[in-house]
């Protein structure tokens, strides 16, 4: 969540669900909440029931919309857009929280002198290198400090050199130096971000997002109208924003937005990220994910001389939060090594393998289809139905020497040798196929113990209900046997690359039969201990970085507190405040509200006693409220930092945002952002129209694999292509199927592959309700039924009018109900910040009838050829040179 | 014990499918086949044997009192439907076998070790309720959780209904409840919403029911029937022409017989 | 055990001697449904648990009797969910106990067209000698520019986000120790 | 000539879930005791395979939204699950009644020259509570319960009554077959076995239609007070024809003559009372005119009058009289399939529920009210909410 992540510091939701019922607006946009989230959705009815005011921005109208006060449709792909047209108006109309930017953002802060914007570039910030298609951040950093300013989020610790203490020797004063509080300076981030957003008014959103400027202005209005010291408002979000080129971008429009209305940090504001997996946000903190370690420390990157020193050197901030890097990099190599990490061997931080770029499961696919990629596990993931361009997957899947599933059930990705599109077409034959692939019946949640993240950083431990039948069993089973045999088999080697799996710790205790590893020793191992005597540590204020406190993830380290399983607790939610503090443990420091600091005015008090949260007790010295503070115990508001002042004791009493180096939420971001400082409307790499805003179309920073198996469509208005699809959840489903399309109770209720369409585009293509459609990319085609309704309509963008055509992704050619998956209709293309799929906005083509003949398929992609004298539409402008992207090009086709 | 019954707003139903499944799962239902209806998102279609919980969504071209929407006049409304458990039930009169009781809770309950699959009762009911499976031969509706209750249990969907549409208690709480939420609806502009067979008043033909309605539309949107009436309620008139019947066959043929013997040649 | 016990049994005898004319309520009861009882209350235990569809975290209650789960609701305690569940939610007893949950190790061989099952022990000895073979065999000590990287592009991992946080941290230290960098997560989908 | 669809042979997944019974639970993993477990799950097929796509528009239904507003058209209450043998049932049964009261009339006032007449009545009385018994039990779901008819007496209930009078009827026809004959008290026991029976015979024939009109299908509801006079009255005719059929002497024709003619001419009479009953609400007349119910109920019609029309003609030859009892026979059975299919139409249209309704047909015909359960006005169409 870097959009979160870089504008307050925490990748993280910034509120929890029940305090939406605090809302007086609430805003559902990027989710379809009320059929994903329908339990958590309670909390907005209970709002609503209070009198809160509902919008629903959407493509199409939802089960969400059907409780909307007003559901305003707009184009997929368009909502940076709207949401910057709703910025213009709050900075055009004066109705931002003057006090609250003034003081908890860095709206005041100059920026270099040599920072263009889009305005003046047509689309590009300054420093964009055409060559690699990626920015230098030089000129986007504030005036008067040297170096990069770091983000407190995760991605950017790594990826801008020196972005770290490296970069700057100067303490805290080095941000209230070059500030200008009246925020008149043409430079002040506030006149910056007015200047960006000037041209995003109601008449570009209508152009753009096709939503009627009097909708608009209702939006805007209620938003403004529900904001301020007495009234918040929240939004939620959920992958509708994520999965764009774009994604991050629009979540810091958001975030933008937020913090001029100032809602974050107060009860009913906030931005509420609805993750779609039972422990999504876990999977982050605790990471599966190529770039980070876990706690949100980067991977380190290949660099020549580096080591831990290096390292920390590189990503410890001189200020805020993160000064304290060291204390948790330290104590995870004792975590993870052991009593062979040392102070002299540099705790061993040589063992981990460094990263040369981009690593994601994207670009694996890539590789995977190009053979370099020999062994995967797959484990309870079904990438050959959820994730993009589903035959480029399958591609990969049948070129690796070994494949490892673990899941309940043989889902596609399983079976993917004889049960795929293309084999039932005959383009491959299953005898052809050389992968030799494993299945592991996987153990459910009710076998094993452990602990979810939820969609609010809420640790919750859960029990074992009962045995595993058969050969199933847990994950932490596999992983754990799979190491001790490996430790086994490298045991004797004396060479350098199997040093670290000699040297990490795997010594678990195991319980029963299956020898099934105990969860509860990984999470106090997650939690953290002192090496002498094996204490488990109350949370990361102990953690040090000599060596003498080891902990596997410092941000859950608490969890355990105290020798308790935190996590575990189940105070009935009635016999407890509305926060409900003592039911699970949330992260950091069991606090459900973050920044909430901000709650209070810069002097400490409650902004408004409707809006009361965490606030300053002069008698006692100390931050109280409902929630723990988020926020240094007994820091009073009038502190202020020594010019010298370095690491924590920087932050000063009104700086709410302790991750930041500068302990305020980023309007405009120094760092972080691969795509630029301020959001900007780009349209996706498939569009039904030009970009109306600049000349550059496409994000110039996106993610393209630009390969012969990833056929793209023009930029704009391909006339083989007309249609803008969108692709989505029903309350029914989950996700790719795997725990949903085998469950017969929830298979009738959608049973099978549709398609929605609006009745205009139904009677210009001749579909009927209830028939058949083919849907055709040029990456493949999938019949489905159709559902026509007025749910959809057509949007009407710059005079032409726009058909939008919905497809849910469930379904796949396995299982209890089945149909080709949707997501084989979708490009292999990604947000530049986080390598999330674009799967919310693409085009493609609907006819009458059943599946097509079957001439596509991943190895045999053959789109129709343009019309003569289509004109051109290039995704990149003029401005970037030409042959950057075309050499890149050519390089991949010869590789092929 | 005192009167329970289902309370089911149907301004608050987002229309998930909760209690359905609920249902299903706590009663252990068979599934009702894999269709696509094209009927908005029910694909589940009615009530029936197996299927004693149904949401019904509803697509009309009129726009929602209270809301604005940028598709046009348009508006969508779900609604859980589900056995009304009647004050008089049109099920419960026809069962000749006595499987189908009144309870302890004033509910309606079909004892699946009594019925014998007579189907009176399939065609008795004046919501279409309760129906026969047929290749287990017995009649099956909801129970309203009958076994739930006795330990003080919510029913199943109830309990899972994530919006609070769906409301059990008491009777006279519920009838208080949907009175105050109909007075705050209508204050809020929602003129369109009612009561549906709240009591004996509203609905003379079934005494009100148990599991009663707040509706938006007309009763027929729903598929609900406007002015049910439980059929014994006829059944004096009917047994009168039964009666009369009667007298005429008596007589045509105790005449028939005595012309038959006055004609003897 | 006389014929007034069995006669008492007869429902009709039972509307004579209470003069029930009408034979709605109880005197139609059955043995069954006098007795009749929700199954939980057979449950030996009632075990704490958490849904594992999406985020929300709605709070689960898993009943148990003799190793096998009787019914799975919400959790009324929980102050998210408040013992609410949606469609997926209520239907975790059909996930957890579905006839569709294979129990046996399945292989593929190259090029094979069906599965052949394997004992669990023999296939984690294969895949432990699989990834050991391909890590040997895709190792870097340095990339092309000759840094350091310490690391195997030729395995890679793709995990769900219904796995629990102590699996992914063992997955994430045991691949890291592998040198094995390609560890992915449904949270990038 | 259909396109491949994608994933139909079945898999070692398939082979596992072949077992399934909708519920598809392990039972090494989860126990299935809940109410609903023990419906019986045979057919592991859809139970509902004539269930189409609906290809309308959803919200156009819409269109008929002021006019007749429903819910997709789908049916507001259940179609009838009886099987052909509840129709035949209706038929026999009534038949059975009559011939029961002729032959107890007989007995009473007919002296011994129709003392055969009379045991005939019974005989086909006893012949047909025992062949409507077997109808009835053939079509329950659960015939070995069949017994359960007899648990409980529930006057609210038609079939309750219908199976004590049945069950009543059958008994007391047999034992005046047995003991009619016989002196002393047996003798006494069995003529008021027989009588008990005759006089059964008139609910027995009567019922059935209260039995189709306590009911919510719209057709039958609606002709609550016209059904059981037709019933009768074609049980007589019915039941006059059978027993015309059967080989008889003068004496007895003299008395079948005028019970069959009559019986004839009041079942045409009330079957336009029927009619003209439903017809107050055209919807719900709808199935008397058209489909397969409506060329029944046509067929029906046609059939009784040629019976009574041949009858009354001039003549004495054989064949005429046979020719006219066996169309009487034909017209009486078929006018009980054309009801029940006519319910079963009517079932199935949820305009003749609504409409009935809407025009007085539901409890407003009883209750009196003058308002629908919304509020608005009982009359339709509405005007428009709002």
């Amino acid at each position: 969540m870097p959009g979160l992540g870089i504008s307050f510091g925490r990748g993280g939701a910034t509120t929890f669900q029940q305090d939406l019922r605090n809302a007086d607006c609430i805003v559902i946009q990027g989710s379809n909440m009320a059929e994903c989230h329908p339990v958590g959705f309670q909390w907005v009815m209970e709002a609503k029931e209070r009198g809160a005011t509902l919008i629903h921005v959407d493509p199409r109208f939802t089960r969400t919309s059907a409780m909307a006060d007003l559901h305003v449709p707009i184009r997929a792909g368009s909502d940076i857009a709207f949401l910057g047209g709703l910025i213009h108006y709050v900075l055009e109309h004066e109705r931002y929280f003057k006090d609250y930017v003034l003081h908890y953002t860095n709206a005041a802060n100059i920026i270099r002198e040599g920072f263009q914007d889009t305005e003046d570039l047509d689309g590009f910030f300054s420093g964009y290198q055409s060559e690699e298609g990626k920015y230098d951040i030089a000129t986007w950093q504030y005036e008067g400090v040297g170096g990069t300013v770091p983000a407190g989020g995760h991605k950017e610790l790594y990826a801008e050199p020196g972005a770290g203490k490296g970069g700057d020797e100067s303490g805290s004063a080095r941000f209230e130096a070059n500030k200008d509080s009246t925020l008149q300076h043409p430079r002040c981030v506030f006149q910056l971000l007015k200047r960006h957003f000037r041209r995003y008014t109601p008449a570009i959103v209508a152009k753009v997002c096709g939503v009627p400027e009097a909708q608009f202005l209702k939006v805007a209005e209620a938003l403004c109208a529900n904001s301020g010291r007495e009234r918040t408002s929240a939004f939620c979000y959920a992958v509708g924003w994520t999965q764009h080129t774009v994604g991050v971008q629009y979540i810091r429009t958001a975030s933008i937005l937020q913090l001029l209305l100032g809602n974050i940090g107060r009860p009913g504001g906030g931005i509420m990220a609805l993750r779609g997996h039972a422990s999504i946000q876990g999977s982050t903190d605790v990471p599966t994910l190529y770039n980070l370690l876990p706690g949100y420390m980067p991977m380190p990157h290949a660099k020549q001389g580096l080591d831990l020193d290096q390292y920390l050197e590189d990503h410890e901030a001189s200020t805020g939060w993160w000064s304290n890097l060291p204390k948790y990099a330290v104590s995870l190599l004792k975590a993870w090594f052991g009593d062979a990490a040392t102070k002299e061997n540099h705790f061993l931080f040589g063992h981990l393998p460094r990263l040369t770029g981009n690593h994601s499961h994207m670009q694996t696919v890539a590789d995977m289809a190009d053979g370099r990629v020999k062994g995967y596990f797959v484990m309870g993931e079904n990438p050959a139905v959820g994730s993009s361009h589903g035959s480029l997957q399958r591609k990969g899947l049948r070129e690796l020497d070994w494949l490892v599933v673990r899941d309940f059930t043989l889902i596609e990705t399983a079976e993917f040798w004889r049960r795929a599109p293309e084999i039932q077409r005959g383009d491959v034959k299953t005898e052809d196929i050389r992968t030799e692939v494993f299945f592991f019946p996987a153990a459910a949640h009710t076998e094993k113990e452990g602990t979810f993240t939820n969609t609010q950083r809420l640790l919750q431990w859960r029990d074992k209900a009962v045995e595993p039948p058969g050969d199933a069993r847990s994950e932490l089973h596999f992983i754990y046997h799979l190491g001790r045999r490996l430790k086994a088999l490298y045991a004797g080697s004396k060479a350098r690359k199997d040093q670290p799996l000699q040297d990490v710790t795997w010594d678990y205790p195991t319980r029963g039969r299956a020898a099934e590893p105990s969860a509860e020793a990984v999470l106090q191992e997650i939690n953290g201990y002192t090496v002498a005597d094996r204490k488990l540590v109350s949370g990361f204020s102990d953690l040090k970085d000599d060596g003498s406190t080891a902990s596997g993830c410092w941000i859950y380290s608490g969890c355990y507190a105290n020798g308790v399983n935190q996590t575990a607790r189940r105070k009935p939610g009635r016999e407890q405040t509305w926060v409900a503090p003592e039911w699970g443990w949330a992260w950091p420091a069991n606090r459900r509200m973050l920044y909430n600091r901000a709650s209070a005015d810069p002097e400490g008090r409650p902004w408004s006693e409707r809006k009361k949260y965490v606030w300053w007790d002069a008698e006692k010295r100390r931050w109280t409220g409902e929630d723990v503070p988020d926020f240094i115990a007994d820091r009073p508001p009038d502190y202020r930092p020594g010019k010298d002042a370095r690491g924590v004791d920087a932050l000063g009493g009104t700086d709410p945002f302790i991750m930041q180096v500068d302990g305020k939420a980023w309007l405009f971001a120094p760092s972080g952002m691969m795509d630029g400082p301020l959001p900007t409307h780009y349209e996706p790499p498939e569009s039904p129209v030009e970009n109306a805003l600049y000349g550059q179309q496409c994000n110039p920073a996106r993610l393209e694999w630009r390969r012969r198996d990833v056929p793209l469509h023009r930029a704009w208005a391909d006339p083989r292509y007309p249609f803008v699809f969108t692709t989505y959840r029903v309350t029914e489903h989950h996700t790719a199927g795997g725990m949903s399309r085998w469950l017969s109770w929830l298979s009738e209720l959608q049973p099978e592959q549709f398609c929605e369409v609006s009745p205009e585009l139904a009677a210009e293509r001749g579909l009927t309700n209830g028939g058949w459609a083919t849907v055709r990319t040029a990456r493949g085609d999938l019949e489905c039924r159709v559902l026509v309704t007025e749910r959809l309509r057509p949007l009407k963008l710059n005079g032409t009018w726009v058909h939008q055509i919905g497809l849910p992704y469930h379904w796949g050619v396995t299982g209890r109900i089945r149909a080709s998956g949707a997501n084989d209709l979708l490009p292999l293309v990604a947000d530049p910040n986080v390598e999330i799929q674009e799967s919310k906005a693409f085009t493609g083509d609907i006819v009458a009838g059943r599946h097509a003949t079957g001439e596509r398929s991943a190895t045999s992609a053959v789109a129709p050829a343009l019309p003569a004298g289509t004109p051109e539409a290039r995704r990149d402008s003029l401005r970037v040179s030409e042959h950057a992207h075309d050499t890149q090009q050519e390089k991949l086709e010869q590789e092929r | 014990m005192g009167q329970k019954g289902f309370f089911t707003d149907t301004t608050l139903c987002i229309g998930c499918k909760a209690c359905e499944v609920a249902c299903k799962q706590w009663n252990q239902l068979p599934d009702d086949g894999f269709h696509f209806t094209g009927m908005s998102y029910d694909n589940t279609g009615a009530l029936g044997s197996a299927t004693w919980r149904h949401v019904a969504f509803v697509e009309r071209p009129v726009p929602l009192q209270g809301q604005t929407t940028g598709v046009g006049d348009f508006s969508w409304l779900m609604m859980s439907d589900v056995c009304k458990h009647c004050q008089h039930a049109g099920c419960l009169e026809a069962c000749p076998t006595g499987a189908i009781i009144r309870t302890e809770f004033d509910t309606v309950y079909v004892q699946p070790d009594v019925c014998n699959g007579c189907g009176y009762c399939v065609v008795a009911c004046p919501f279409g309720v309760i129906s026969r499976r047929e290749d287990d031969g017995r009649a099956w509706k909801c129970t309203l959780c009958y076994d739930r209750l006795g330990e003080g249990m919510t029913p199943a969907c109830a309990k899972a209904c994530p919006t609070e549409s769906i409301v059990f208690g008491d009777l006279d709480e519920l009838h208080a409840r949907a009175e105050n939420r109909i007075r705050a609806l209508h204050e809020r502009g929602v003129t369109d919403a009612y009561l549906y067979g709240k009591d004996a008043e509203n609905q003379p033909g079934t005494g009100g029911l148990n599991a009663f309605f707040l509706l938006l539309d007309k009763p027929e949107v729903y598929g609900l029937p406007p002015d049910p009436v439980v059929p014994t309620k006829k059944a004096g008139r009917t047994w009168g022409a039964v009666a009369l019947g009667a007298l005429g066959m008596a007589a045509v043929a105790l005449g028939s017989v005595l012309l038959g013997r006055e004609a003897r040649p | 055990m006389g014929v007034l016990d069995l006669l008492g049994r007869w429902p009709v005898f039972r509307q004579l001697r209470k003069g029930d004319t009408t034979a709605l309520g109880d005197t139609a009861m059955s043995e069954r449904s006098r007795t009749l009882e929700p199954r939980t209350v057979r449950a030996d235990r009632v075990v704490k648990s958490v849904c594992p569809y999406c985020a929300v975290g709605c709070g689960q209650d898993v009943y148990v009797k003799d190793g096998r789960i009787l019914d799975i609701e919400g959790d009324p305690d929980s102050p998210i969910s408040r013992g609410r569940l949606c469609p997926k939610g209520a239907a975790t007893f059909q996930l957890v106990t579905g006839n569709h949950r294979v129990r046996d190790v399945l292989y593929r061989r190259p090029g094979g067209t069906e599965w052949e099952k394997l004992p669990l022990e023999q296939a984690m000895d294969m895949v432990a000698e699989r990834v050991k073979r391909t890590r040997d065999a895709t190792w870097e000590d340095t990339d092309v520019n000759g840094l350091d990287v310490n690391r195997t592009l030729g395995i890679a991992h793709l995990g769900g986000a219904t796995l629990d946080n102590e699996e992914n941290y063992l997955i994430k230290k045991l691949f890291t120790a592998l040198g094995i960098v390609q560890v992915e997560n449904q949270a990038r989908i | 000539m259909s396109p491949p669809v994608i994933g139909n042979e079945p898999t070692f997944l398939d082979k596992l879930q072949r077992k399934r019974d909708g519920r598809n639970v392990d039972p090494a993993l989860g126990v299935l005791s809940g109410e609903g477990a023990q419906q019986r799950v045979k057919d592991p097929e859809d139970p509902h395979p004539e269930r189409r796509p609906m290809p309308t528009l959803p919200s156009q239904l819409a269109t008929e939204r002021e006019t007749a507003p429903s819910y997709y058209g789908l049916p507001a209450v259940k179609e009838p699950v009886w099987i052909w043998s509840v129709p035949t049932y209706l038929y026999v049964g009534g038949a059975a009644g009559a011939a029961s009261l002729l032959g107890f009339m007989a007995d009473v006032a007919g002296g011994p020259e129709l003392e055969r007449l009379g045991r005939r009545g019974r005989w086909v009385g006893t012949v047909g509570d025992v062949l409507s018994s077997g109808l009835l039990i053939h079509d329950l779901g659960r015939p070995s319960r069949f017994l359960n008819m007899l648990r409980v007496f529930r006057p609210t209930s038609p079939m309750s009554i219908g199976s004590w009078v049945l069950a009543t009827s059958g008994g007391l026809n047999t034992l005046g077959l047995l003991l009619g004959q016989r002196r002393g008290w047996p003798g006494v026991v069995g003529r008021c076995a027989t009588a008990g029976a005759g006089v059964l015979g008139m609910p027995l024939a009567g019922y059935t239609a209260v039995l189709l009109c306590n009911s919510a299908i719209p057709v039958w509801q609606a002709t609550h007070r016209t059904l059981p006079l037709f019933f009768m009255s074609s049980a007589t005719a019915a039941a006059g024809s059978l027993l015309s059929l059967l080989p008889h002497g003068p004496a007895e024709a003299r008395v079948l003559r005028p019970y069959r003619l009559a019986g004839k001419v009041a079942e045409l009479v009330m079957g336009v009372a029927v009619e003209r009953d439903a017809a107050r609400v055209p919807e719900v007349a709808r199935p008397l005119h058209e489909g397969f119910s409506g060329t029944l109920w046509k067929t029906s019609r046609v059939c009784s009058a040629a019976g009574l029309v041949l009858d009354v003609l001039p003549g004495r030859a054989r064949w005429k009289q046979v020719a006219a009892d066996v169309l009487t026979t034909a017209g009486a059975l078929a006018a009980r399939f054309a009801i029940f299919h006519a319910g079963k139409a009517s079932a199935r249209n949820p305009q003749a529920t609504f409409q009935g309704q809407r025009q007085g047909l539901g409890a407003a015909e009883v209750a009196g009210n003058t308002v629908a359960s919304d509020g608005k006005p009982l009359k339709f169409p509405l005007p428009v909410l709002r």
